[in-house]
């Protein structure tokens, strides 16, 4: 392996097109940073993605990269991932990408497990076609195509993740260097599909939509850090917990300082806890961010090269496999 | 000794119908092997009924196998069967109108029950309402003899009954003047596993046999002679289309020395080849069964991206979702090969029919200027040359490529002469020529227009493609209006160029020009090839040319069609390769369309191609699209 | 109203075409059934379907029918529910029509919450095709596509559609009268979408495939009937519980006849529990069948109503909508 | 007082130029209200970066809109702009070369720093460098200037500065000689809930118009005078493509009194459409914003299956994922607008960007043979009378209809007389003609052959439809040869039979018989009008014959273009129409294409077809294909 790389060395020659103040530079410069630190290879590093403002992203990143059609990334990338599963190969969406039109080829590449690193830009809003809602807008978000609200109920990416067998689900804030850099890592360091949903601020058409628990007034009751094997804990200095109630199945907020022994422990293996945690939203309860779920299993190249011991190499030849069947000679 | 009613012929049409269940299909395919070692040439066809497995005894359940067997050339699976076997009385109700007059008619008499008849939907027995008095009948108690035959192996009745295709087999054998041999060594091979079968199966076999050759009835049943083929020198076995396509792209593979991925979702008549192809990973083939039809034409871009052969596969529905992607494969120039198995259509249709009527959607189906290369097999064996050929043509191009057939070519069967896999060239795809960097990415070839085909993992190459419009020199994304103009024409260029390697267009039978030339492509090359070789006999002047290249067409076409008075093209759809001539070659066609689902018989082209001959020159007085035989 | 009609008023004319032994002959039988107990009417009901052997079922009814496209079903059905929100509509589909081509329309359909009655009989196959693995195939599952057995991992139905926001979730059996019978009338009484995983036997592709809780023997230990409100046993004489362990955050199995008091009670609204039960897989646990989770929430047609109060009548004319801008009179 | 260089002329082309966000789209279109009530005919079209918003002063982030005024008619926003406005370097350098020669150029001085002028990638300041000599260089300190005049409201500087627009607006409000009342009017209104803002525009708006009265800096400024227009009496408005579609969707569901469920996703240029609709629920319309296109596409089928009229409206990419979902509507026989806004491709392609290359998707884009009528919008407000048009023959013969429209259509405008809706005749169905039951169906219209539109919730009507090929007498699935057949060509003759209910092609310009006619469709209207009517001033004998219909073609097409020694037909894509013309009506025709994303200069199309009138009439000797004016 050659000399490590900086940061620098993963931003591509491309003048960087978002809107000023758009959640997507901070994004970029995680990523070129965690690119670096991991000590990954350019030549060796894909960055697929499908149409939107977010799908832009690779060709700021210099590294192999394809931007395709909307929607697809996924089905793209599943292609190329057979063709050669030594890559890194990310897949950069949107929440219209990911989850509108592209939500069966997300659904079939956590499912199969997949080795794909997803990085979902969430802003509850389709920015590039200029601000209509989105699948994970909020009812009520007044758009150009609902200009009395939207009414359709959202999905949310965590559990819809979740729901199609995910092994990797973690969440993070753009502009939050620390929590999006350690996702970042564990999700290079991850085999199999890692799925990350980054709430991203769409400063034209979606200002501070995020802000009840991104702003920095908010963030100590708004976020919940987990940490696998720590105590589920959040608020200032960190003296709120969570424990679960089993006589009603669900989560509740206790004094974590008074009642230590009853506050939950982070499990990212435990699919259970990965759904309430997934679930919480403000003001009753925090948002979770950082690793949630993390319970890996082969992933579907493995699984496809043990079918292909010799790496889709050939072991026979044509000119034998069409006399497989009886054949006769005419003299 | 010779029975008054013996059969005697160039070449012979047999069918055998029954029951899904009556494994019809493996009888067929049985004597179909034995008949090839004969030295006859054949063509077969089987019929599959729409249902998975309909009730029993149903008409729409019925399942037939036909076969076409004597001198050669056979290039279909024959128009009216001299011979049909029966075994129940919808078998019988459903072929009965195929069959050629005075047709040998051998029917199972234990089916014709008052129940089985109601069932057909007969209200009389057909045996006694006249209605077969044209025909031979031999009525034979195939399935009582076949449980006296394999009474000894304890069989419950039910199993005992499903030796009946052997028992079948073996009297069909006979009358053919063969033994059952290697039917026997196959049934030992087949059933290794399971002796108590195998062994019953062997005894209906012998049985049917003997039956024949029992002094008493051989009088009832006439013997059945045909003409020796003759082959080329060589060695040979018989293939269907989707075999032959399959091992078509694995060769491919093998010729480029890449790896295939097959990209498919399952669709009727495109499974075959999905099916084949998992089960050569020995070739470098790997197989990817996708969630849809998008999905799985994305993979094999994403494949093609990753350094693979990528290839898709579908029939016209799933084309048509594949549509955006094949634009994608288009703007970012990566090789793609797109395998489209016709059926009967719009939408679902009739989707275990036949039909040609993709040809529209493959040269003209997308959005946007956004040309390809279109090509067709036009035989079950020419299915290996063309799959070879869509690959050779998208790596050399840097494109996709349509490789249509269709539900008639996926399913029949023809001898194959086994081609020499040193007499296919190896398949070359562009290499870098400049040093490392962006700019190597689209510095092109300058004859096929190709670019060089750089993929991920590659040191030095990093660069950025996708689907919006790129500067003809950086690859940068672009809106500049004189460089979309540019790249408008390059990607009409491309395609053009395909031409400047092609072979040019030949004429099949007939002189190289003169009255008339009938024009086909894809698999009605059979029919069209006997029907033109028929009225040659009768020292009319009539020329058989077939298209594979359909865009672009051989760079001859123009001069070569224009050596015609008049031009007929019949087609198993409303025209489309007559809108193609027209708009491309600006040249007047007579129609000839026929849309039923099923494949062209020989006599109706040949009634339609004498009335031409016949009709005066002046083409304006000729009705311009004529409609296909109806019965 | 007019006069009760039968099940025999429910059958249509044409002649059903699956093949002796089919699953899909028993839930034809049960749907017909229920048809007529609910007071259903023919020419308000509406079976819309995709492609497949299941989809062959509006044939078989006699109401109205549409047999469309594969996968599509319920994008089409909610284009007819806004049209006609007074119809009853069902969506009949596969496995493979509802999670492999049709995943992201169902997904939508179900975060939506359109009024839809969906059936999906589950063959773990591609019956229609001539039996290719489906998306809900176990691996290693031999089929003409995967000749050395399937290697994609599945995904479990019940918890795609808990992800996707379903706020109706029930599973039954085909061949299983009463336990069908009682969740597809809990199904016509749903308002918004209601999902119904029904385990269908493919006797020709994948037959036998569920008889580990199918089947008569395995019956008691392998089934739980899950009812709102009541204890979760199962098992000879109903002494088998399911008890939570808040350590493990994990389902357990205890004796309910030893410790009743552990035994959770089934609460239909709890998408926690709704987890913990659509994930019991057999041999460890019982498969939960009946109607597993029940949340009813605003149906999407209901919603697009309230911003349509006269219900699409018009209140204002194209000549007055061309005015609504500034115009000019030339004399 | 008239300076020396006041600008008088018929039609003037007038353009402003700036950043994202300068307003210069809001400034373009007060121009154009100010216009209009001067009397003057106008054509508008504004060019939106790709990006959303580009970092301010980039040359890709610059935003302009132009107008094109004066003696009508005008059909087109103008070739060269007479006028520019410049807010910015960047917007200086990026339209310069579209300038007519000796225009006045008026530019920002305070933008021209160094910063600015390298950020628009200027080495050298063009104010110094010469490149503006032959122009009219005119520099005003409009940021200054508009500062000084909102000063009083105490707006931040950053606020301040966005009156700029308005302060350029009432400077060009002066040099055209009129005053600023109605826009004064429309700011009150406009900025009712913000006070500030209402008054900070107010001031800079008659700021930047007293700053033209001042007498000493008069002379530096030009008088800008027009002809006027002589319109038809009544009532008018601007209108763009995408509002006039809309309503004139609205008005086919008022017109056939049924609901109308538009059912899209988002994509460009389609989406202004959608944005339209979501406000016309008093209209009757429902709007689905579907998870995809396909979706989209099924919803609306499902609508039109529940007895509203579905809509579906994308562009290029979107509408190829609709095909196999259009398939179905063609089989099941239910009615479906489809609606696609072209842009440029292939793929993504120029999504912003117009052009005319879907017409084959149109046509021939679907698998199998799955003909369907497409029909095209030839202006914004023929956009209105061909939304009608599609659903009245959608309901008629119960089926699909691709209704053709671009992304110049979508955004340019255009004074429109607004229509008597009582003129546009109701819009009928096809009802149940006998008894209840299944039986009807199918019953057919004897000559739309459009079959009753029956809606579940109708008592008595039961039946099921689908996408598998149907018995054409009972509707129930069927496999059978003959009537497959049968049913190809009853799709086939549907879709001929609309030719019966729509007019004549008729000649728009010049004789009805002659030397050369120009053939186009679509948004290419006004510069094929303006063009040939310039040439006919010259007494050169042209016809202009604009389609509106383009499957099937007006029955009367034949024999009027025979009635032309030579047919042109000039396109933005590579000769899509001229494909249909050589496919349908066999004729020979001179293509002229031009894909640059650019709509045509009328001057090039002027230049191209003297060349074909000087031009031997020996088609033979003519190069076929010609290219755009590249410049
Ligand atoms: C097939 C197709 N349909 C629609 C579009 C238009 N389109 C482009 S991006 C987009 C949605 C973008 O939203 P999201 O994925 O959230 O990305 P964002 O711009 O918000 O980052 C849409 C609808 C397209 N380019 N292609
Ligand atoms: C667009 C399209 N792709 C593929 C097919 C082929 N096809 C028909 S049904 C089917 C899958 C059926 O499986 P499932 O949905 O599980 O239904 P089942 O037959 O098992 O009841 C497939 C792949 C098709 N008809 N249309
Ligand atoms: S529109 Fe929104 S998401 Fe897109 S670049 Fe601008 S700020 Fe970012
Ligand atoms: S194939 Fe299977 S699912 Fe289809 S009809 Fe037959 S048994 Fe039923
Ligand atoms: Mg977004
Ligand atoms: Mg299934």
């Amino acid at each position: 392996m050659s000399a490590q790389l900086t940061a620098k060395d993963f931003a591509s020659e491309q003048e960087v097109r978002w809107c000023p103040g758009c959640g997507d530079y901070a994004i970029l410069k995680a990523v070129t940073r965690v690119l670096a630190d991991v000590g990954a290879q350019p030549e060796n590093t894909v960055f697929v993605s499908g149409i939107g403002c977010a799908a832009r992203f690779p060709y700021y990143i210099e590294s192999y990269g394809f931007h395709t059609i909307h929607g697809r990334a996924p089905a793209i990338a599943t292609g190329l991932r057979l063709a050669n599963p030594e890559l890194d190969i990310w897949v950069v969406t949107g929440d219209g990408d990911a989850l509108s039109i592209g939500g069966n080829h997300l659904l079939h590449a956590l499912r199969r497990n997949v080795g794909l690193k997803i990085l979902l830009f969430n802003n509850e809003v389709y920015g590039l076609t200029k601000g209509q809602f989105s699948p994970t807008s909020r009812p009520g978000t007044r758009t150009p195509s609902s200009p009395a609200g939207s009414f359709d109920s959202p999905v949310s990416p965590g559990l819809f993740a979740l729901g199609a067998g995910a092994s990797f689900i973690a969440r993070a804030i753009d502009v939050d260097k620390q929590g999006l850099g350690g996702v970042l890592e564990a999700v290079h360091a991850h085999e199999g599909a890692a799925f990350v949903e980054i709430y991203q601020n769409c400063i034209v058409y979606n200002d501070d939509v995020f802000s009840t628990f991104t702003a920095k007034e908010n963030a100590a009751d708004g976020q919940l850090h987990v940490k696998h094997g720590e105590p589920l804990v959040f608020g200032v200095d960190r003296g709120k917990g969570l424990r679960f109630d089993v006589a009603t199945m669900k989560l509740e907020i206790v004094d974590a300082k008074a009642r230590p022994a009853e506050v939950l422990r982070h499990d990212e293996t435990n699919s259970t806890l990965a759904q309430l945690l997934l679930a919480m939203q403000p003001p009753e309860f925090p948002v979770a961010l950082g690793v949630v779920h993390r319970n890996p299993r082969t992933s579907f190249e493995a699984a496809f090269y043990k079918h292909h011991p010799t790496g889709l190499k050939r072991t026979a030849s044509v000119a034998d496999a069409m006399r497989q069947t009886s054949t006769w000679w005419v003299k | 000794m010779e029975s008054s009613h013996d059969i005697q012929a160039e070449s012979i049409v047999v069918r055998f119908a029954g029951d899904s269940g009556d494994g019809v299909q493996l009888m067929g395919t049985q004597f179909v092997a034995a008949t090839a070692l004969t030295g006859r040439d054949f063509g077969t066809f089987p019929d599959y009924p729409a249902e998975i497995r309909a009730p029993h005894g149903t008409t729409y359940g019925v399942s037939a196998y036909q076969i076409n067997l004597g001198a050669g050339p056979i290039t279909t699976a024959g128009d009216a069967p001299k011979v049909l076997v029966a075994f129940n009385p919808a078998a019988l109700k459903v072929n009965l109108p195929l069959l050629d007059d005075g047709a040998l008619v051998v029917v199972n008499s234990e089916s014709f029950t008052a129940r089985g008849l109601t069932k057909a939907g007969y209200a009389e027995d057909p045996r006694k309402s006249g209605e077969l008095d044209s025909f031979q009948l031999v009525e034979v108690d195939i399935t009582g003899l076949t449980l006296e035959a394999v009474k000894p192996y304890g069989l419950s009745k039910s199993d005992a009954g499903r030796s009946k295709n052997f028992w079948a087999l073996g009297l069909v054998q006979w009358m053919f003047g063969r033994d059952v041999g290697i039917i026997e060594d196959w049934v030992v091979k087949k059933f290794a596993k399971n002796a108590v079968v195998r062994d019953a199966n062997l005894a209906a076999l012998r049985a049917g046999h003997a039956y024949g050759e029992t002094a008493e009835l051989a009088a009832a049943l006439p013997h059945l002679g045909t003409g020796k083929a003759s082959f080329e020198p060589g060695e040979y076995r018989g293939v269907r289309g989707g075999e032959a396509l399959a091992l078509g792209l694995a060769a491919a593979g093998e010729l480029a020395d890449r790896p295939v991925i097959f990209c498919s979702y399952p669709i009727t008549p495109a499974s075959p080849i999905l099916h084949q192809l998992a089960r050569m990973g020995s070739l470098g083939v790997g197989v990817f069964q996708a969630e849809d039809e998008i999905a799985a034409a994305c993979a094999a871009i994403g494949a093609a991206y990753g350094g693979a052969i990528g290839v898709t596969s579908s029939s016209g529905p799933g084309i048509a979702l594949k549509t955006e992607a094949i634009g994608l494969a288009i703007n970012a120039e990566l090789p793609l090969v797109v395998v489209d198995s016709q059926r009967g259509g719009p939408s679902t249709g009739l989707p275990t029919k036949t039909e040609q009527s993709d040809l529209y959607q493959a040269v003209y189906g997308r959005n946007a200027d956004a040309p390809l290369p279109v090509i067709a097999a036009r035989s079950p064996s020419d299915c290996f040359a063309m799959a070879i050929e869509a690959v050779r043509i998208a790596l050399r191009h840097m494109t996709p490529v349509f490789l249509l057939t269709d539900g008639y070519l996926a399913n029949a069967a023809e001898p194959w002469l086994l081609p020499d896999m040193r007499d296919f060239a190896p398949i070359k795809s562009n290499a870098a020529k400049g040093p490392a960097g962006k700019a190597a990415i689209f510095d092109r070839d300058p004859k096929s227009l190709g670019r060089p085909w750089i993929a991920p993992g590659t040191p030095g190459f990093m660069h950025r493609i996708g689907g919006l419009e790129k500067d003809i020199r950086t690859g940068n994304i672009s809106y500049d209006a004189e460089n979309h103009q540019a790249m408008t024409h390059l990607r009409a260029n491309k395609v053009a160029a395909v031409a400047d390697f092609i072979p040019d267009q030949t004429v099949e039978l007939g002189p190289q020009q003169g009255a008339v030339a009938v024009v086909g492509w894809g698999s009605t090359y059979g029919a069209l090839y006997q029907a033109v070789r028929r009225i040659l006999r009768t020292h009319k002047s009539v020329s058989h040319i077939h298209l594979r290249y359909l865009n672009p067409f051989p760079k001859n076409m123009g001069a070569l069609l224009s050596g015609f008075d008049r031009l007929i093209v019949p087609e198993m759809n409303m025209g489309q390769l007559a809108t193609l001539l027209r708009d491309k070659l600006g040249v007047e066609v007579i129609q000839y369309n026929k849309v039923t689902g099923q494949p062209f018989q020989i006599r109706e082209l040949v009634r339609f191609i004498e009335a031409q001959l016949s009709a005066s020159v002046h083409v304006g007085s000729l009705p311009r699209v004529m409609h296909g035989d109806r019965t």
